[in-house]
C-alpha cells in the first residue's frame, strides 16, 4: 500500500482518538445549555482524562489480571472501529472489515467489559454487566437490521461502497432510509448508555448501567475506560454520517485538497449530531430497565420497517 | 442312520432319566444326551447338504434343507439349554423348591420333549406330525406345573385346554387334507398322509376342502405359535414354569409350529390362486406384533414381558413367512434362529437374576452390573439384542423384513414400525433400572452358568455383521423350497 | 503399510480398525487407570490425528469406494470416501484427537464404569462415528448409526447409580432409536423401486416428487433427532450433562454434526434436486431450535444444561443453513447455495473445536470442584488459570467476537441471508431477511449466555468455602484444550484458505465448483462480485498494534504505581460473596423478557420460614405439551389393550372360537373356486 | 325314491343320535350324568364304525371299532367315574348359564357346520359324506360346552366329546385314517387322561374345589 493511504490511515485515527471527548465535552455543553445550566467548558474531558492519567491505580484485592488488561483491549478495540469507519474518507483497512464486523467489534467491546466487570465479584459491577449484556443482545439485530437495509440498497456490506452509493444516489425523499435512520438513532442512545436507556451522569447502583461497569476502575483504567466510551460515541455517529448523511466523504482517488474539505464536513456534521443528542436527551426522561426492551423493539421495529419498504416501495 | 441316532438318543435319554433323574450325576447325563443328539443333528445336516433331501424309514421320515436347519438349531439350543439347567436346578433345589421326584420327572421330561420336537421336525406324514406335537404339549405341561405352586396349576392348566382345543382342531384339519389327498392319491391308505407325495400333486387338489383344511391347521398350530387371538396362554406358561424349560418353549417349541404351520402353507399355497392363506398369516402377524407390543407395558414379571416379546417376534416371522417372496422367506429363517437364539440367552440370565432376586417382579431386581457384571451385561446385551439394535442379527432380519414389507404391503410399515418402538421402548424401560443402579441382591450359592448366554449372543453378533456363505445359501435353498410367489 | 496418498480410503479405514483395536485392548485391563489413561487414550488421539491428516490429504482426492466381507449376504457393507465426508472426517479425527488427550488425563477410579470399559465403548462409539461417515448402503449406514447410538448411550450412563443419569440415558436411546426408525423408512422410499439399498442405487433411482418430498420429510425428522432440533431435543439437555465430559464433548462436538452430514447426504447426493420449497422447514425449524435453545441456555444454572442448550442453538443455526442453501438451489442460485452450505459446514466444523473446549472445561472444574451448579461456583479464575484462559478462548468464540472462528462462519450465514432477498419467489423474498434478524438476536444471545457462563464460574469471589482447595488440571488435559484453542484460533485467522477447501467440498456436492475471488491470502471474499470482505489477520495486528502502543504510551509517559485496597462497598462492611449475582439472577432478563417461552415454577418462602429459601425452577413446556401426552396414550391403549388377558379360559376359549367362525365364514364368504 | 339301503339308514340314525347327545351334554347340569352321556356318544361311535366296517369290508375300521370300543366307552368313562368318587364330586351340579340362549347358539352353530360341510359332502365319495356336516358340528359344540363350562371335569369331558367328533368326521370323510396315526392319536389321548388325573388332584389339593374361578389370578387387568 502506498504510503499516502497509511499517511491518511493513521490521520484519521489520530483525529478520532483526538475529536472523541471534544465531541463529548460538546454534547454535555449543548446539554447544559439547553436545561439553562451554565455549561462546563468543552474541553473538560480533556482534563478530566489528563487528571485521571495522573492518579495512583487503586485494584481491588482479587481483582485477576483480566481486570487490567480490559481497558486496554476495550480502548483498543474503539480506536480499530475507529480505523474502520469512514470518517472522512475511505481507508485500506476498510477491506479488512465490513459492517457486520463492526458489530462484531462492539460486541467484542461489551463483552471484556462485562466480564471486567464481574471480574471483582461486587454487587454492582455484575448487576451492570447482567444490564449491559441485555441492552447489547437486544441492540445488536436492529443495528444489523439497519446496516441490512443500507446493505440491500448499496448491494455490499463494505461502509465504504455503502456510503458511496448513498451518496450518489439521486437526491429525494427515501422513507426506507428515514425509517432506519430513527433506527439507528435508537440503538445509538441505547448503546451509548445516553438518557432514555441509561443517564451517563449518574452514580446512582439502581439505574447505571454502563456506570456500573466502571465502579471498580481508577486511575488510568478508569481514563481508558472514559475515552473509549467517548470513542465509542463518536464511532456511532461517524456510522450515522456514513450511513445518513454520506456527503463530503473523500473518496480515496481525490488527493489531499478532498481530505481538507472533508475535515470541515466532519466537524460540522458532529456539531449537528451533538446538538441533536442533546436535545433528544433534555426532552426524555429515563426508562424504567424493563421498558429498555420495548424501546429496542421499536428500534428493530422501524428497521423491518425500513426493509420492507424498501422491498415493496424500492425507494 | 444320522436320522435313528438323532431320535433315539432323547428317548433313550428320557427313559434313563426317568430312573436315575434324581441322583447327583443327572445334570450332566443330560448334557450328554443332549450333546449326543447335536452331533447327530450336525451329521444329518452335513449329510444334507452333501445329498440334498432324504427320504427315510420308509418315507414316513423326511428331511430337506428347510427343516435340517431347524434341527440343527433345536439340537443346539436343547445343549445349551441343559447346561444353563444344570446350575439352575443345583441352586433350586439349594433353595428346596424342588424335590428329588421332580427332579427325575424334570430331566426326563425334558429329554422325551427334545424327542417330540424333533420327531415332528423330521417326520413325513402329517398325522405323526400332529401326534408328535400334541406329545411336545403333554410333556411341557408337566414341567411348566413343576413347582405346584397355585398360578403354576392355573398357568399349565390353561396351557393344557387351550393347547388341547387348538391341537383338536388341527388333526380336523388334517382329517380333511387326508380327505382331499385321498381323493387325488387313491385310497391304499399310508402314502395319502406323505407330506412329499402331497407336494408332489398339490396342483391337482380340491381347493374348497384345502382352503377349510388350511384355517382349521392354521388355527391349531396357530395357537401352539401363539398368534394374537390365540396367545392368551402363552405369557402364563412360560412365566410359571422353570426357566430352562421357559426358555425351551419361547425358543424352540414356537418354530416348530411356525414350522408345521408353513409345511401346511406351502401344499395350501401350491393349489390355490388366491392368495387368501397369505392374507390370513399377514393379519395374524400384524395383530401379534400390535397388541403384544402394547401388552408389554404392563408388565411387572420379568418373564411374562419376555414371553410377550416372543409373541411380537412369533407376529414378525408369520408376517414374514405371509409376504412370501425369496428375500423375506430369507429374512424370516434367519429371524428364527436369531430369536431362538437371543430369546434363550435372555432367559438363562432373566433364569439367574430371578434366583439371585429370589422373585420375578421387576421392581425386586436391580442394580445386576454391580453385583454380577456378567449376568447384568449378559442381559443387557440380550435385551439389545432382541430390540433390534444394530450390531446383532435381529437387526438384520427386521431390515430385510420391513424392506420387503415397504415393496410389498406399504400398509404394513407404519404399523410395524411404531409397534416396534413401542416395545422398544416398553421392554428397554423396564430392564435398564433392572440391570443400573443400586442393588441390594444375594450372591448365588453356585457359579451361573454364562457360557451359554456369552456364545448365543456371540453367534447372534457375528449373524448381524457376517452370515457366512455357506449358512446363507443354506437359507437361500430353504426359502426356495418355502416357496411362494 | 505403505499409506498411497492418492487413494486414502483403506488408510482411513485402517485408522477407524485402530481405533476399535484399541478400545478391545482396553479390555484387557478394565480396572487400571494407568493403562487405559496413559498409554490407550494417547494412541487414540494420535489415530484421530492421523485420521484428520489423511482425511485432509483425501479432500482434494476423487471419491473412491470399496466394498467389505461383512454384511448381509447379498448387501455387504459399500463404504465410500468423497469429498463431503473427508471434511466431516477430518474434523471427527481433529476433535477426538484434542478430546482424547483430555480424556487421557480425566478418568481416574472409582466413577461409574472401570476405565477398562470406559476407553472400549469410547474408541467404539469414535469408530461407528468413523463408519458413519463412510457408509454408502442403507444396512452399513444404519448399523453405523445405530451402534453410535448404542455406544454413546453406555457412555452416557457410565455413573449409572444416579436415577437421573438412568432416566437420561433411557430417554435418549428412545429419542434415537425413534429417529432410526424413521431414517429406514427414508430409505426404504428413497430405494425408490430399485430394491437395491446402495446409496449408488439411490441416486441413479429417480423418485416421483411425492415420495422424493415423503423421503426428505423422513430424513429431516430422523435426523433432526439426532441434531436436537426443537421438537425433538429433549434428551440432549438430559443426556449431555448426565455423560462424563469427554463424552458429553465428543456428542455435542462431533456426534451431532453427522445429523448435518446425513442431511446434506440424503438431500443433494441422494435426492439430486431438491424443491426449493423443502429448505423453508429445515430454515424454519433451524432459526426455531437456534432461538429457543439460546433463550433456555441462557436461564440455565447448571453449566453443562446450559451448554447443552447451546448446542441445540449451533445445530439450529447449522440446519438454518442447509435449508437456506436447499431453497437457493431449488430456485437456481447456486452460487449462493454453495455460499450457504459453506456456511453450515463451517459453522458445524467451529462448533466442534469451541463446544469440545468448552464442556472440556466444565471437566476440568467437575473434577477440581465436584460442582455442577452454577450457584456454587465463582472465583475459579485465581485457582485453575491455565483452565480459565484456555477456556476464555473457547467462550470468546461460540460468543461470535470477530478475530475468532465462531464470528466467521455467523458473518458467512449472514452474507448469504443478505442475498436471500433477490430469492425470485414472493414473500419469501422478504422472508428470509428477516430470519437474518433472529440469526443476528441468537449471535448477541449466545454472547450473553457466554458471558454469563465464564463469569459466574470463573470470574469474581468464590461462592463456596470448597472452592478454594480447587486445583488446577493436569498436562494432558491442558494439552487436549491448548489443541482445541489452537484450532479455534486457526479456523478464525485463516477462513480465506478454509473456505476456498470448503468450496470445492460444497461444489462437488451441488454440482458447481464456485470461481475463486482474486483477493489477497489474508483477505475472505465470499462472493467475486460482491463488496464484502473480511480479513482478520489484518484486524488483529492493528487491533494488537494499537493495545501494545497504548499500553505503552501510557506506561511509558505516565507512572505504574498500583495499590491494592478492599473492592468499592459503598459504605456497607459487610460485603460477601453471597452479594454477587447468581445463575437465575443473571437469567433473569431474560426470564422476564422471553416470559411464555418457559413453565416457571416459583418457590417463595412464607414469613415464617426458619431458612427462607427462594428457588425457581424452568421447565420446559414441550416436555409437557408433546412427551407427556404421548406416554399417557401409549399408556392408555396399553390398559386398553390389557383387557384382551383377564384370566378367565372361557373368555380365551371364546377368542379361538370365534376366531375359527370368522375364518371358516371368510372362506366361504369367497365362495368356491372353481 | 328314498329307498336307501337300510344299513345307510341306520348310519344316518347313529349320527343322528350323537348330534342329540351332544346337545344333551350341552344342558345336563350333573357331573356323573354328564359322563354317562359320553359313554352312550363313544357307544354310537362305535356302532357306526362297527357297521361301517362291516359295510365296506375294510380290515382297519374293524381294528378301530374296537379301539374306539375299549377307550371310549370302557377305559375312559371308567377313568372319570372312578376320579368323581375319589374327588368327592358325585353330587356336585354345575349351573348351566341361561340354558335357552345356549342352546340357540347349539341351533346356529348346526346350520353353520350344515352349511360348512355342504360344498365338501358333494365331492366326497364316501357312503356317508352327509354325516360329514354332523361331524363338524359336534366338533363346534363340544367347543361351545368348553366354554359355557364352570367346573374343570366337565371341561374335560367336553374335550373327549370333541375328539369323538373328531373320529366320526374321519370316520365319515374317509373311512378314518391310517392305522399308525389312528393308534398315536388314541395313545395321546389316554396319556392326555392321565395327566388331567394328575391336574384334578393337584387342583383339589391347591383349592379344594374344581371350580375354575379359582383359576383366574394370572391376569393383566382384573
Amino acid at each position: 500500500m502506498e504510503r499516502t493511504a497509511i499517511l491518511t490511515q493513521l490521520l484519521e485515527m489520530g483525529a478520532a482518538v483526538a475529536l472523541a471527548p471534544l465531541f463529548l465535552g460538546w454534547v454535555t455543553q449543548c446539554r447544559a445549555w439547553l436545561q439553562n445550566r451554565s455549561a462546563p467548558p468543552v474541553w473538560l474531558p480533556y482534563r478530566a482524562i489528563r487528571k485521571l492519567f495522573h492518579k495512583d491505580a487503586v485494584l481491588a484485592q482479587d481483582a485477576s489480571p483480566l481486570f487490567r488488561i480490559a481497558p486496554y483491549v476495550v480502548f483498543g478495540t474503539m480506536v480499530v472501529a475507529a480505523a474502520i469507519i469512514p470518517s472522512m474518507s475511505t481507508l485500506p483497512l476498510n477491506r479488512a472489515a465490513d459492517a457486520i464486523a463492526l458489530v462484531g467489534l462492539f460486541a467484542t467491546a461489551r463483552v471484556f467489559m462485562s466480564l471486567a466487570a464481574m471480574d471483582v465479584g461486587t454487587a454492582f459491577g455484575t448487576f451492570g454487566a447482567r444490564r449491559e449484556m441485555m441492552v447489547g443482545f437486544l441492540a445488536e439485530p436492529a443495528l444489523l437490521m439497519v446496516i441490512f437495509v443500507a446493505s440491500l440498497i448499496s448491494q455490499s456490506t463494505a461502509l465504504p461502497v455503502i456510503s458511496e452509493a448513498l451518496a450518489t444516489q439521486a437526491l429525494g425523499l427515501y422513507p426506507s432510509l428515514a425509517f432506519t435512520a430513527v433506527a439507528f438513532t435508537l440503538v445509538l442512545l441505547a448503546e451509548n448508555a445516553r438518557i432514555p436507556v441509561d443517564n451517563p451522569a449518574t452514580h446512582l447502583e439502581l439505574t447505571m448501567i454502563h456506570e456500573a461497569m466502571l465502579l471498580e476502575y481508577s486511575a488510568r483504567h478508569l481514563a481508558l475506560m472514559e475515552w473509549a466510551a467517548a470513542l465509542k460515541l463518536f464511532n456511532y455517529a461517524c456510522i450515522g454520517f456514513a450511513l445518513f448523511l454520506p456527503w463530503g466523504l473523500a473518496t480515496g482517488a481525490a488527493g489531499p485538497q478532498a481530505l481538507a474539505l472533508a475535515i470541515p464536513a466532519l466537524l460540522a456534521k458532529l456539531a449537528v449530531a451533538g446538538l441533536g443528542i442533546a436535545v433528544i436527551e433534555t426532552l426524555s426522561a429515563k426508562l424504567r430497565v424493563f421498558r429498555v426492551p420495548e424501546f429496542l423493539a421499536a428500534a428493530f421495529l422501524f428497521a423491518v420497517l425500513g426493509m420492507l419498504v424498501h422491498q415493496l416501495l424500492g425507494a | 442312520m444320522e436320522l435313528a441316532l438323532l431320535l433315539v438318543i432323547p428317548l433313550a435319554g428320557a427313559l434313563l432319566l426317568a430312573l436315575t433323574g434324581a441322583r447327583p450325576r443327572a445334570p450332566e447325563l443330560n448334557v450328554a444326551f443332549s450333546a449326543g443328539a447335536l452331533l447327530a443333528a450336525v451329521a444329518l445336516a452335513v449329510r444334507v447338504i452333501a445329498e440334498g433331501e432324504l427320504l427315510l424309514g420308509r418315507e414316513q421320515f423326511f428331511v430337506d434343507p428347510f427343516n435340517v436347519f431347524l434341527i440343527t438349531l433345536t439340537a443346539f439350543v436343547g445343549l445349551t439349554t441343559s447346561l444353563f439347567s444344570r446350575s439352575y436346578m443345583r441352586v433350586e433345589v439349594d433353595h428346596g423348591r424342588i424335590g428329588a421326584g421332580r427332579l427325575r420327572l424334570y430331566h426326563s421330561m425334558y429329554q422325551l420333549f427334545m424327542a417330540t420336537m424333533l420327531v415332528a421336525l423330521t417326520t413325513n406324514n402329517m398325522g405323526l406330525l400332529w401326534v408328535a406335537m400334541e406329545a411336545a404339549t403333554l410333556s411341557t405341561v408337566l414341567l411348566v406345573t413343576l413347582y405346584r405352586t397355585p398360578a403354576s396349576l392355573e398357568a399349565g392348566w390353561k396351557y393344557f385346554i387351550l393347547c388341547g382345543v387348538g391341537i383338536a382342531l388341527a388333526l380336523f384339519g388334517t382329517i380333511l387334507l387326508y380327505f382331499a389327498a385321498e381323493k387325488v392319491l387313491g385310497a391304499e391308505g399310508v402314502t395319502a398322509l406323505l407330506w412329499t407325495h402331497l407336494d408332489a400333486v398339490k396342483a391337482r387338489l380340491e381347493p374348497t376342502v384345502l382352503e377349510l383344511a388350511f384355517v382349521f391347521l392354521l388355527v391349531g398350530y396357530g395357537t401352539k405359535a401363539g398368534l394374537v387371538p390365540l396367545h392368551n396362554w402363552l405369557p402364563d406358561a412360560h412365566a410359571e414354569g422353570p426357566t430352562p424349560i421357559s426358555a425351551v418353549l419361547s425358543g424352540l417349541l414356537l418354530n416348530v409350529a411356525i414350522y408345521a404351520v408353513v409345511r401346511c402353507k406351502v401344499l395350501v399355497e401350491g393349489s390355490l390362486q388366491s392368495s387368501i392363506p397369505s392374507q390370513m398369516l399377514m393379519g395374524f402377524g400384524v395383530a401379534s406384533v400390535v397388541l403384544a407390543s402394547f401388552l408389554l407395558w404392563r408388565q411387572r414379571d420379568i418373564k411374562r414381558l419376555f414371553a410377550y416379546s416372543s409373541i411380537e417376534h412369533m407376529g414378525i416371522i408369520t408376517f414374514a413367512f405371509g409376504m412370501g417372496g425369496p428375500v423375506a422367506n430369507f429374512a424370516a429363517l434367519l429371524h428364527m434362529t436369531v430369536h431362538s437364539l437371543t430369546k434363550s440367552a435372555i432367559f438363562f440370565a432373566v433364569g439367574h437374576a430371578a434366583q439371585k432376586a429370589g422373585s420375578q417382579l421387576m421392581d425386586d431386581i436391580r442394580g445386576l452390573i454391580t453385583t454380577s457384571p456378567t449376568i447384568g451385561w449378559g442381559l443387557l446385551a440380550g435385551t439389545l439384542a432382541i430390540l433390534g439394535v444394530p450390531p446383532f442379527g435381529v437387526f438384520a432380519s427386521e431390515f430385510l423384513i420391513l424392506t420387503t414389507a415397504m415393496r410389498e404391503q406399504p400398509w404394513a410399515t407404519p404399523i410395524l414400525l411404531v409397534a416396534l418402538g413401542v416395545a422398544f421402548a416398553a421392554i428397554f424401560g423396564r430392564v435398564q433400572p433392572m440391570v443400573f443402579g443400586e442393588t441390594s441382591l444375594r450372591r448365588l450359592p453356585h457359579p451361573p452358568a454364562l457360557l451359554p448366554v456369552f456364545t448365543h449372543l456371540g453367534v447372534v453378533l457375528l449373524l448381524g455383521l457376517y452370515v457366512p456363505p455357506y449358512l446363507a445359501d443354506w437359507y437361500r435353498l430353504a426359502a426356495r423350497l418355502v416357496g411362494g410367489h | 503399510m505403505p499409506v498411497d496418498l492418492n487413494a486414502p480410503l483403506p488408510a482411513c479405514l485402517a485408522l477407524i480398525g485402530a481405533w476399535a483395536l484399541i478400545g478391545a485392548a482396553g479390555l484387557l485391563r478394565p480396572s487400571s487407570v494407568r493403562f487405559a489413561g496413559r498409554t490407550l487414550f494417547p494412541l487414540g488421539a494420535i489415530v484421530g490425528l492421523g485420521l484428520a491428516a489423511v482425511a485432509a490429504v483425501g479432500l482434494a482426492r476423487p471419491a473412491e469406494q470399496v466394498v467389505l466381507a461383512i454384511g448381509l449376504p447379498d448387501l455387504p457393507f459399500h463404504l465410500r470416501r468423497d469429498a463431503l465426508a473427508s471434511v466431516f472426517l477430518v474434523m471427527l479425527g481433529a476433535a477426538a484427537a484434542g478430546i482424547s488427550l483430555f480424556a487421557a488425563g480425566y478418568f481416574r477410579r472409582g466413577e461409574g464404569t472401570p476405565p477398562g470399559l470406559l476407553c472400549f465403548q469410547y474408541h467404539l462409539f469414535l469408530a461407528s462415528m468413523g463408519l458413519v461417515l463412510l457408509a454408502d448402503d442403507a444396512y452399513a449406514f444404519m448399523v453405523a448409526w445405530e451402534s453410535m447410538a448404542l455406544a454413546s448411550y453406555f457412555l452416557v450412563v457410565s455413573q449409572h447409580r444416579i436415577p437421573e443419569i438412568r432416566r437420561a440415558g433411557f430417554l435418549y436411546f428412545v429419542v434415537a432409536h425413534v429417529g432410526a426408525i424413521s431414517l429406514l423408512l427414508c430409505f426404504g422410499v428413497l430405494q425408490g423401486g430399485s430394491w437395491l439399498f446402495t446409496f449408488d442405487a439411490m441416486r441413479a433411482a429417480s423418485l416421483a416428487p411425492g415420495a422424493a418430498t415423503l423421503a426428505f420429510a423422513l430424513a429431516l425428522i430422523g435426523f433432526g433427532a439426532k441434531a436436537g432440533l426443537v421438537p425433538l431435543h429433549v434428551w440432549l439437555p438430559e443426556a449431555h450433562p448426565a455423560a462424563p465430559s469427554p463424552v458429553s464433548a465428543l456428542m455435542s462436538g462431533v456426534m451431532l454434526k453427522t445429523a448435518v452430514y446425513g442431511t446434506l447426504r440424503v438431500t443433494f447426493d441422494l435426492l439430486g434436486e431438491p424443491h426449493w420449497s423443502w429448505g423453508l422447514v429445515p430454515l424454519a425449524v433451524g432459526l426455531g431450535s437456534a432461538f429457543y435453545g439460546v433463550v433456555f441456555a441462557a436461564v440455565q444454572t447448571d453449566m453443562k444444561r446450559l451448554l447443552a442448550y447451546s448446542s441445540v442453538e449451533n445445530l439450529g443455526l447449522a440446519f438454518a443453513g442447509v435449508g437456506l442453501a436447499i431453497v437457493f438451489h431449488g430456485v437456481g442460485m447456486r452460487a449462493l447455495a454453495v455460499l450457504a452450505t459453506i456456511a453450515a459446514i463451517y459453522h458445524c466444523v467451529n462448533h466442534a473445536f469451541m463446544k469440545s473446549l468448552l464442556f472440556l472445561g466444565t471437566g476440568a472444574v467437575l473434577h477440581a470442584t465436584g460442582e455442577r451448579n452454577l450457584g456454587r461456583l465463582g472465583g475459579l479464575l485465581r485457582r485453575m488459570p491455565w483452565t480459565a484462559w484456555i477456556v476464555l478462548v473457547g467462550v470468546l468464540a461460540i460468543a461470535g467476537l470477530p478475530p475468532l472462528n465462531g464470528f466467521v462462519s455467523e458473518w458467512l450465514l449472514l452474507q448469504a441471508f443478505l442475498f436471500s432477498s433477490e430469492v425470485p419467489v414472493n414473500f419469501i423474498d422478504m422472508l428470509l431477511p428477516l430470519c437474518a434478524a433472529v440469526v443476528a438476536l441468537c449471535a448477541a444471545l449466545a454472547g450473553y449466555v457466554m458471558v454469563k457462563f465464564y463469569g459466574v464460574i470463573f470470574l469474581g469471589q468464590p461462592r463456596e468455602a470448597a472452592l478454594a482447595r480447587a486445583h488446577d488440571c493436569g498436562w494432558l488435559e491442558r494439552l487436549g484444550m491448548l489443541w482445541l484453542a489452537a484450532g479455534c484460533i486457526a479456523l478464525g485467522l485463516f477462513p480465506a484458505q478454509v473456505v476456498a477447501v470448503l468450496g470445492e467440498v460444497a461444489g462437488g456436492l451441488l454440482g458447481e465448483v464456485p470461481p475463486r475471488p482474486a483477493a489477497p491470502w489474508w483477505l475472505l471474499v465470499p462472493l467475486p462480485d460482491r463488496e464484502a470482505s473480511y480479513g482478520p489477520l489484518a484486524f488483529l495486528l492493528v487491533a494488537a498494534a494499537v493495545i501494545v502502543v497504548t499500553a505503552v504510551v501510557v506506561r511509558a509517559v505516565y507512572h505504574q504505581r498500583v495499590r491494592r485496597s478492599a473492592a468499592w462497598d459503598c459504605g456497607f462492611a459487610r460485603l460477601d460473596a453471597r452479594m454477587q449475582d447468581t445463575a437465575e439472577g443473571f437469567g433473569q432478563p431474560i426470564r422476564n423478557i422471553f416470559q411464555p417461552f418457559f413453565r416457571i415454577q416459583r418457590e417463595l418462602p412464607d414469613p415464617f420460614d426458619a431458612e427462607p429459601r427462594y428457588r425457581v425452577t424452568v421447565g420446559d413446556r414441550i416436555w409437557g405439551y408433546a412427551y407427556v401426552p404421548l406416554g399417557a396414550l401409549v399408556r392408555r391403549l396399553a390398559d386398553l389393550a390389557a383387557y384382551v388377558q383377564r384370566g378367565r379360559i372361557a373368555t380365551y376359549l371364546l377368542y379361538s372360537f370365534l376366531t375359527l367362525l370368522t375364518l371358516l365364514a371368510l372362506v366361504l364368504w369367497n365362495g368356491p373356486r372353481s | 325314491m328314498n329307498t336307501v339301503a337300510w344299513d345307510l339308514q341306520l348310519l344316518n340314525l347313529f349320527a343322528a343320535l350323537l348330534l342329540l347327545l351332544s346337545f344333551a351334554m350341552l344342558s345336563q347340569r350333573r357331573i356323573v350324568s354328564l359322563v354317562n352321556l359320553l359313554a352312550l356318544q363313544g357307544l354310537m361311535l362305535w356302532a357306526a364304525t362297527l357297521l361301517l366296517a362291516w359295510r365296506t369290508h375294510q380290515g382297519h375300521l374293524y381294528m378301530s371299532a374296537a379301539l374306539t370300543f375299549g377307550l371310549k366307552v370302557v377305559l375312559l368313562p371308567w377313568l372319570l367315574h372312578r376320579m368323581i368318587r375319589r374327588l368327592k364330586v358325585y353330587w356336585e351340579t354345575e349351573p348351566v348359564i341361561n340354558p335357552a340362549a345356549t342352546m340357540l347358539v347349539g341351533v346356529l352353530i348346526v346350520i353353520f357346520s350344515f352349511g360348512l360341510a355342504q360344498p365338501i359332502a358333494e365331492l366326497a365319495s364316501t357312503t356317508t359324506r352327509s354325516a360329514l356336516g354332523i361331524a363338524v358340528s359336534v366338533i363346534l359344540l363340544a367347543f361351545l360346552m368348553m366354554i359355557t363350562r364352570r367346573k374343570a371335569l366337565s371341561q374335560v369331558v367336553g374335550f373327549l366329546s370333541m375328539e369323538n367328533g373328531l373320529f366320526f368326521g374321519a370316520m365319515s370323510a374317509t373311512y378314518g385314517m391310517p392305522m399308525v396315526v389312528e393308534l398315536g392319536v388314541a395313545l395321546d389321548v389316554l396319556v392326555a387322561m392321565l395327566v388331567l388325573g394328575v391336574f384334578f388332584f393337584q387342583i383339589r389339593e391347591q383349592f379344594d374345589s374344581l371350580d375354575l374361578h379359582h383359576l383366574e389370578s394370572l391376569r393383566e387387568r382384573d
